[in-house]
Parts: structure tokens; C-alpha cells; sequence
């Protein structure tokens, strides 16, 4: 059962990241699939690419974006 | 006047419509050159279409003939379609990807 | 086992590594660079043929000490013969694509180190890297491990791009990135689908079960990912629609960069093409896309590249038009046929790196490249203008140059393949090509000299114009005595087209 | 449950993937676009892991103790999943490298609208 919930938080929190209009919101919206995937590799049987995708989808990417996102600009022109 | 300076003037004209830079003699035979290997080497591969049909490629040539003829300065559209705009090369990927995969998935079991 | 074979991988990424901890030390780093970028096209001159695995793993079959003690469920059926390592496989035809990436590798880098005023640094690391990335591209016999250093040669790709300093080179490296994040996974999907029918992604392993009928040939998953790869395949070479930006990519790098993306791209090209036609050469339409496509690559590549003002765009184009006829001799799938575009894949490749690296001494001369207001360079530097126009000989098809050979044999083969309208169109674009050269060798060399024009280097490192001599001498020699090259590729285009029908 | 959980995650797989593309061409500004194009990687991976996973399965570890043809049986195939851990890195490094570029970009044109850095 706790994996289609999974699921439909990684489908509805990358559309609902796409949907901000402030950039540093959206970067941090990215580690929410970033880190239901995880969750769900957990379920696949896949526990070593979960601990992998929990570090990269869940901390470091949205990281990196938002760091962009502090030497450019928060708001979308 | 006769057929060459008919096509060369209308290339003229749509190059200068384009604007980029000054129309020279060169560059005005380039397009001309372009434009002519555009339509001869497209004309030539439909006749490949023999394979398949015979009739078939007779209508085909001729229709993408005419088509030429009279949408003739097609060579400074082509390359304004192919700027380097991410939007348009983008677009032109993505239609490219749908075509690929339609006719590998539904193509190959007809074929 | 081979240790040469590894070796062919792991030096030029030591290259990369170790000349970037000498910084500062510029004139120990240029010997040092030199004697081990010669050592590229040695090495696959040295090594013999073999297979190698990597962790030493062989298929249970070949190893009876394995093997002893494993149940019958293991080694009575088709796992016994599974290669359970990444294998590279080395014979022929790669011992030929490796001696040529190396040279064309070894010259780039030679010129590079002498035009460029900073010997060390990221371009030498980034033109290493691709290298070594190419080099597992043509050996590696493992689809995934094909993904991981195509990856790695997109990311050199745009770091020589990055590093070159031309006007525009950031726009153009992201515009690269963003189309290669759209392609490249969607050829990981590919690949995730042939794994997932076949459970394998070793390719020898792959065609093995899609021939014993283990896997049905026809499952509508399998040609889902033959469209994924060969969606995969147009991006990695720059056919269309990614002629555009593969020839930006060219015209943003500097000269020497851009001789050696040519190559990466060309051996990209021939390396997925290659594992397309193993894998999926009973599908018909495989054949037929590959030949459309490359149609379609020579006629807008070559129409695009007479319009073009920019010097190192349009050689980017004529380079992205010219990997038309590699694709129409592989399309056609007979022996010959594949042979003559193996062949032309190797002319191609030494005559763009020719032309870019010739034409890259007006740029160093100028730091020009628009045509417009170039003219006049006969007098600066005739030697130079005459070896540029042998290369442009050389990529029309003048009798004793290479590509004459290459071009006679792939007319050849679309005649005897029934399809002698391919060789009018390649008679037809050979002409028109020229036509482009001399377009541009006109705009450079012959016409006046505009009065703004300013020369900033006078003089010509030597070391550039002995690397034209060596192209010029391979052009020749490959030439007067095609043999040396086609016997190479006889035996991979054989086995090629065996698997047709 | 209507579907099993190998086609439920291969689904959402191809709707990260549709997202992703959705996002690439549709928005316009470059760290959207990043971030849409980082989907697509994230879809082609979990694609990858539902291809290795068997349902009612265990995980591909071999514990001691364990009649070996019954591990063989009920283990996850776990080839994929050792892919899987190259390509995130993969994905991850060529976002930092895109995010750089666009860093730069911004301070030569000032703007994040790709129509108009990355225009003509």
C-alpha cells in the first residue's frame, strides 16, 4: 500500500515543484521526490541505490539548485 | 525575363526580408546553390520510392516537383527554421524522439 | 589476457590526472604531454588481438575451474556461457579506429600544446578524458558501460567547449547539455528495456538469446528500445535534428578542439551504429532509418554549410554532412557496403581534423573567423594555403587522396545493392561540398585583403604545419594503397552482414 | 490493488519522464528547466530499479544460512541496480556542471529566461 503513496507524491511534489514561481522554493520541493524515490527503491528491493538516491535526490541536488538560486535570482522574471 | 533572374530576384527578396547582413553576389549563389541541391537530391531520393510502388513514385516526384516550383525560395526558410534557439532545436527533438519511436514501435511489424 | 588492452583506457585518463599535478611546471608538462600522447597511436599498434575481462571473470566456459563444482541448473544451460565481466573486445577493425583516434588524439594535443600559451590546465585534462571515454567506446562490448563513457565523452565534449574562450562558447555548451540530458536518458531507457526483456547488457550475450529465441525478436518492447538507442545514436553523432548544435558545438571550440570532437563524434557514430546493426540487423526498418537518416544528414548538413558565413561553422556542417555517407554504407548492410563506410568513417575523420586544424591557423594568425572579413592570407602564409587546399581535395574525392577511394567503393556497393540513386546523390554532394570549400578557401585566401583586417601572430608554430604534413601523408597513403585500411575492416563487415537474411 | 507494484513504478517512471520533457520545452527559465531535465534522469533510473524487481521477492543479499537454490529463486535481479548506482552519480554531476553554466550566464546576461540567454 505505502508504495502507490509513494508514488503519487513523487508524481504530484516534481509537478508541484515545476508550479512555484519562487526558485528557492522549487529547489527545496525537488528533495520531496527526490526522497519518496528512495523510499520506493527501498520497496523495490533495492536498498543500497536507496541509501545512494536519499543522499544525492534528497540533499545534495536540491543543494546545488538552490545554491544556483542564491547567485542568480529567487524570483522567476 | 527569363526563369534564372526570375528565381534569383525572389531570392533576393527574401533575403533581404531576412536582413542579416549585406546581400552579395555570393552569398545570392550560395542560396541559389543550396536551394537547387535542396530540390534535386530530394527529387532524386523519392525515386527510391520505386521499391515500394511504382506509380507511387511517379505522383510523388511530381507532386514535391510543383510543391518546389512554387514555393520556391525555400532555402532561406530552411535556415531560419534552423537557428540556435533552444525553443525551436528543442521542439525539432522532441518531434524527432515521437517519430522515432512511432515508427520503430508501430513500423516494424508491418514492414 | 591483454594488458595492453586496459591500458589503451587507463593511460590517457593517467595522462588527464597526472599533467594536471604539475601545474606550473610548463616545459616539463609539454615533454611530458608529448611523450605520452605519443604513446596513444602506439599502443593499439603494439597490442594483439584479444578479449579482455575485466576482474579477470570469463564465461563459466572457459574456465573448467569455476565451473567444477556448480550445479547442472548453472552450467547446462545458456548461463555457462553468460560473460559475467565487462569485456573489451579488441580485433581488427578497433585496432585501426584506436591507431586513428590516437593520431588524430596525439596531433590535436601536439598542436595545442604550442598554439595555446598554457600547456597544463583543464583543456589538456578535457581532451585526454574524451579520449580515453572514445577509446572504451570502440572496445567496450558492454551496453551499459557504453552509457557511462558516452556520458563521460559528452562532459569532455563540453568542457573543450567551455575552456576555449571564443565569444559564445557558454550558451552554446548549456544548449549541448540541456538537448544531451533529454537524449541520453532516453537512451538509458533503451538500454534498461533490452536489459529487461533480455536480462543481459552484455551485447555478444544480448544477440546470443534474441537468436536462440530464448526472447521473441519481434516483442514490441524490444523495437521500443531499438527507437531509444537509435534516438540515443542521432545524438551522439550530431545527425539531425542535433546537426545544428554538434556543428555550434565544433565552431565554439578552438581549432584543435574541434579536430578532435570531430573524431569523438564520427567514433560515436560507428560504434553505436555498429552495436544497432548486431543487435537489431533482422529488422528491416533498422536498416531503412539508419539510410534515411543519413540522407537526410547529408543533404541539410551540406545545403547548411554553403550558407554559413562562419569559417569553423561551415566545416562544422560539411563535418556533420559527411557523416551521411558512413551512415549510407552501414545502411545498406551488405559486406561491401559496410566495409566502404567503415572506411570513409577513417578518411573522414583524418581529412576534418586536417581541415580544422588548417584553417584553425587563420584563426591564430586573425582571431577571425568570419568570412566576410577575411581575404588575402595567400601572401602570409602560401605553404599552409596549399596543404588546405590538398585537404579540401582530399574531402571531394581527388584520385591519389583518400576519399576518392572510400567514395568509389560506396558508390560501388549502392550499385551493386540495387540503390544506384544513392550514388548520384553522393556524386551530387560531393560536388557541392567542394563547391562550399572553395567558397571559403576563396573568402580566406584569394580575395583582397580588407584594410581592417590585422595580423596578431605573424608566425606559424612549425609544429602545426608538420602536423598538416602527417595528415597529408596518411590522406596519401591511404590513397595509393586503400588495402592497408579495408583489410582491417573485412573482418567486422563480414560478420556484419551475416546477420541479415 | 488494481495493479501490481513492478507496473505501478515502471507508470511512474514514465510520468516522471513525460514531466521532465514537459518541463524542458514548456517553461522557460533555465533553472526550472534544470530541475525538469533532472526528472528525466530520475524516470529512466526508476525504470532501471522496477526491471530488477521481483515481486514477493527478497533482497539480493546472501545471508548464511540460506538453502541456495531457494536464494536463486527469490533474489532480486540485482545487475540493474548496480547501473542504477553509476547513473545517479552520473545525472548528479551533470547537473552541477549545467548549474555552473548557468551561474556564469546569469552574470553576463542578467536574466534566466532561456529565451533570451540562450536565444538565436
Amino acid at each position: 500500500m505505502i508504495e502507490y503513496v509513494l508514488m503519487i507524491i513523487i508524481i504530484l511534489g516534481s509537478i508541484l515543484s515545476l508550479m512555484q514561481r519562487d526558485l528557492l522554493k522549487a529547489a527545496i520541493l525537488t528533495g520531496i521526490p527526490g526522497a519518496a524515490l528512495a523510499f520506493l527503491y527501498q520497496y523495490l528491493l533495492a536498498p543500497d541505490v536507496a541509501l545512494t538516491q536519499a543522499i544525492v535526490g534528497s540533499a545534495i541536488v536540491p543543494v546545488f539548485i538552490a545554491l544556483a538560486v542564491y547567485k542568480t535570482r529567487r524570483v522567476e522574471d | 525575363m527569363n526563369l534564372y533572374d526570375l528565381i534569383v530576384k525572389r531570392i533576393k527578396d527574401a533575403q533581404e526580408a531576412d536582413s542579416e547582413g549585406p546581400v552579395t553576389n555570393v552569398s545570392t549563389s550560395a542560396m541559389l546553390t543550396a536551394e537547387i541541391t535542396l530540390i534535386s537530391s530530394v527529387l532524386v531520393a523519392l525515386i527510391m520510392l520505386r521499391l515500394v510502388n511504382n506509380v507511387l513514385m511517379i505522383v510523388a516526384v511530381l507532386v514535391v516537383l510543383f510543391a518546389a516550383v512554387l514555393a520556391m525560395p525555400t532555402m532561406p526558410r530552411l535556415k531560419r527554421e534552423m537557428n540556435d534557439s533552444i525553443n525551436g532545436m528543442i521542439f525539432y527533438v522532441v518531434l524527432a524522439l515521437v517519430i522515432v519511436i512511432a515508427l520503430f514501435y508501430w513500423g516494424s511489424l508491418n514492414v | 589476457m591483454n594488458l595492453l588492452i586496459p591500458l589503451m583506457i587507463i593511460v590517457p585518463i593517467i595522462c588527464a590526472l597526472f599533467l594536471n599535478l604539475l601545474h606550473k611546471k610548463d616545459r616539463t608538462i609539454k615533454v611530458i604531454a608529448i611523450l605520452l600522447a605519443l604513446t596513444l597511436p602506439l599502443l593499439p599498434l603494439l597490442a594483439s588481438y584479444g578479449v579482455h575481462f575485466f576482474g579477470g571473470y570469463e564465461p563459466l566456459t572457459q574456465n573448467p575451474t569455476l565451473s567444477a563444482g556448480l550445479p547442472s541448473l548453472i552450467t547446462g544451460t545458456a548461463l555457462n556461457t553468460f560473460h559475467p565481466a565487462i569485456t573489451y573486445s579488441f580485433q581488427e577493425a578497433q585496432k585501426l579506429f584506436l591507431f586513428i583516434l590516437g593520431l588524430v588524439a596525439f596531433l590535436a594535443i601536439l598542436v595545442s600544446l604550442f598554439e595555446t600559451r598554457r600547456p597544463s590546465g583543464v583543456y589538456g585534462f578535457m581532451m585526454f578524458m574524451g579520449v580515453a571515454a572514445v577509446s572504451a567506446l570502440i572496445l567496450t562490448d558492454d551496453i551499459f558501460n557504453f552509457y557511462v563513457f558516452f556520458e563521460i565523452a559528452a562532459l569532455a565534449t563540453v568542457g573543450v567547449v567551455l575552456v576555449s574562450q571564443v565569444k559564445g562558447n557558454y550558451e552554446t555548451a548549456l544548449k549541448y547539455m540541456i538537448l544531451g540530458s533529454i537524449a541520453s536518458p532516453l537512451l538509458l531507457l533503451g538500454i534498461a528495456l533490452l536489459l529487461g526483456v533480455t536480462g543481459n547488457v552484455n551485447i555478444t550475450d544480448i544477440i546470443a538469446s534474441l537468436k536462440s529465441g530464448v526472447v521473441d525478436p519481434q516483442n514490441p518492447v524490444i523495437l521500443m528500445a531499438c527507437g531509444l538507442i537509435v534516438f540515443g545514436w542521432l545524438y551522439g553523432s550530431g545527425l539531425p535534428p542535433f546537426h545544428t548544435i554538434k556543428s555550434a558545438i565544433y565552431s565554439k571550440a578552438l581549432p584543435h578542439g574541434a579536430a578532435l570532437l570531430q573524431a569523438f563524434s564520427v567514433f560515436t557514430f560507428i560504434a553505436l551504429g555498429i552495436i544497432i546493426l548486431r543487435i537489431f540487423s533482422y529488422l528491416p526498418l533498422s536498416q531503412m532509418v539508419i539510410i534515411g537518416v543519413s540522407l537526410l544528414a547529408m543533404i541539410l548538413g551540406i545545403t547548411m554549410a554553403i550558407l554559413q558565413t562562419d569559417l569553423k561553422r561551415m566545416i562544422g556542417f560539411l563535418a556533420v554532412g559527411e557523416l551521411g555517407y558512413i551512415g549510407l554504407g552501414l545502411g545498406l548492410g551488405t559486406a561491401l557496403g559496410i566495409t566502404a563506410g567503415l572506411f570513409q568513417a577513417v578518411n573522414e575523420i583524418v581529412i576534418t581534423a586536417f581541415l580544422f586544424i588548417g584553417f584553425g591557423t587563420i584563426y591564430y594568425q586573425t582571431g577571425e573567423s568570419d568570412i566576410r572579413k577575411l581575404g588575402g592570407l595567400m601572401v602570409q602564409n602560401s605553404k599552409v594555403a596549399l596543404l588546405v587546399l590538398l585537404a579540401g581535395f582530399a574531402m571531394a574525392g581527388v584520385p591519389p587522396l583518400n576519399a576518392f577511394q572510400s567514395k568509389l567503393l560506396l558508390i560501388q556497393a549502392s550499385i551493386q545493392a540495387g540503390l544506384p540513386e544513392l550514388g548520384v546523390i553522393m556524386i551530387l554532394l560531393s560536388i557541392v561540398t567542394f563547391m562550399t570549400f572553395m567558397k571559403a578557401f576563396h573568402a580566406v585566401y584569394m580575395k583582397p585583403r580588407p584594410l581592417d583586417l590585422e595580423i596578431k601572430n605573424d608566425k606559424i608554430p612549425r609544429v602545426t604545419i608538420l602536423a598538416l604534413f602527417i595528415f597529408l601523408i596518411v590522406c596519401l597513403v591511404l590513397g595509393l594503397f586503400p588495402q592497408v585500411a579495408t583489410d582491417f575492416l573485412q573482418g567486422i563487415s563480414t560478420s556484419l552482414a551475416g546477420g541479415i537474411p | 490493488m488494481i495493479m501490481d507494484t513492478q507496473l505501478a513504478s515502471l507508470f511512474t517512471a514514465g510520468a516522471l519522464i513525460i514531466i521532465g520533457i514537459f518541463a524542458a520545452v514548456f517553461l522557460d527559465n533555465l533553472i526550472k528547466k534544470v530541475i525538469g531535465l533532472a526528472f528525466i534522469g530520475d524516470g529512466a533510473n526508476l525504470f532501471l530499479i522496477a526491471m530488477g524487481y521481483k515481486p514477493g521477492g527478497i533482497v539480493y543479499i546472501y545471508l548464511p544460512g540460506m538453502a541456495r537454490d531457494w536464494f536463486a529463486q527469490n533474489a532480486a535481479y540485482p545487475l540493474p541496480f548496480a547501473l542504477v548506482l553509476t547513473s545517479i552519480v552520473i545525472g548528479a554531476s551533470t547537473m552541477a556542471v549545467m548549474l555552473g553554466i548557468i551561474m556564469v550566464l546569469y552574470k553576463k546576461h542578467g536574466s534566466l529566461r532561456a529565451s533570451k540567454v540562450l536565444g538565436e
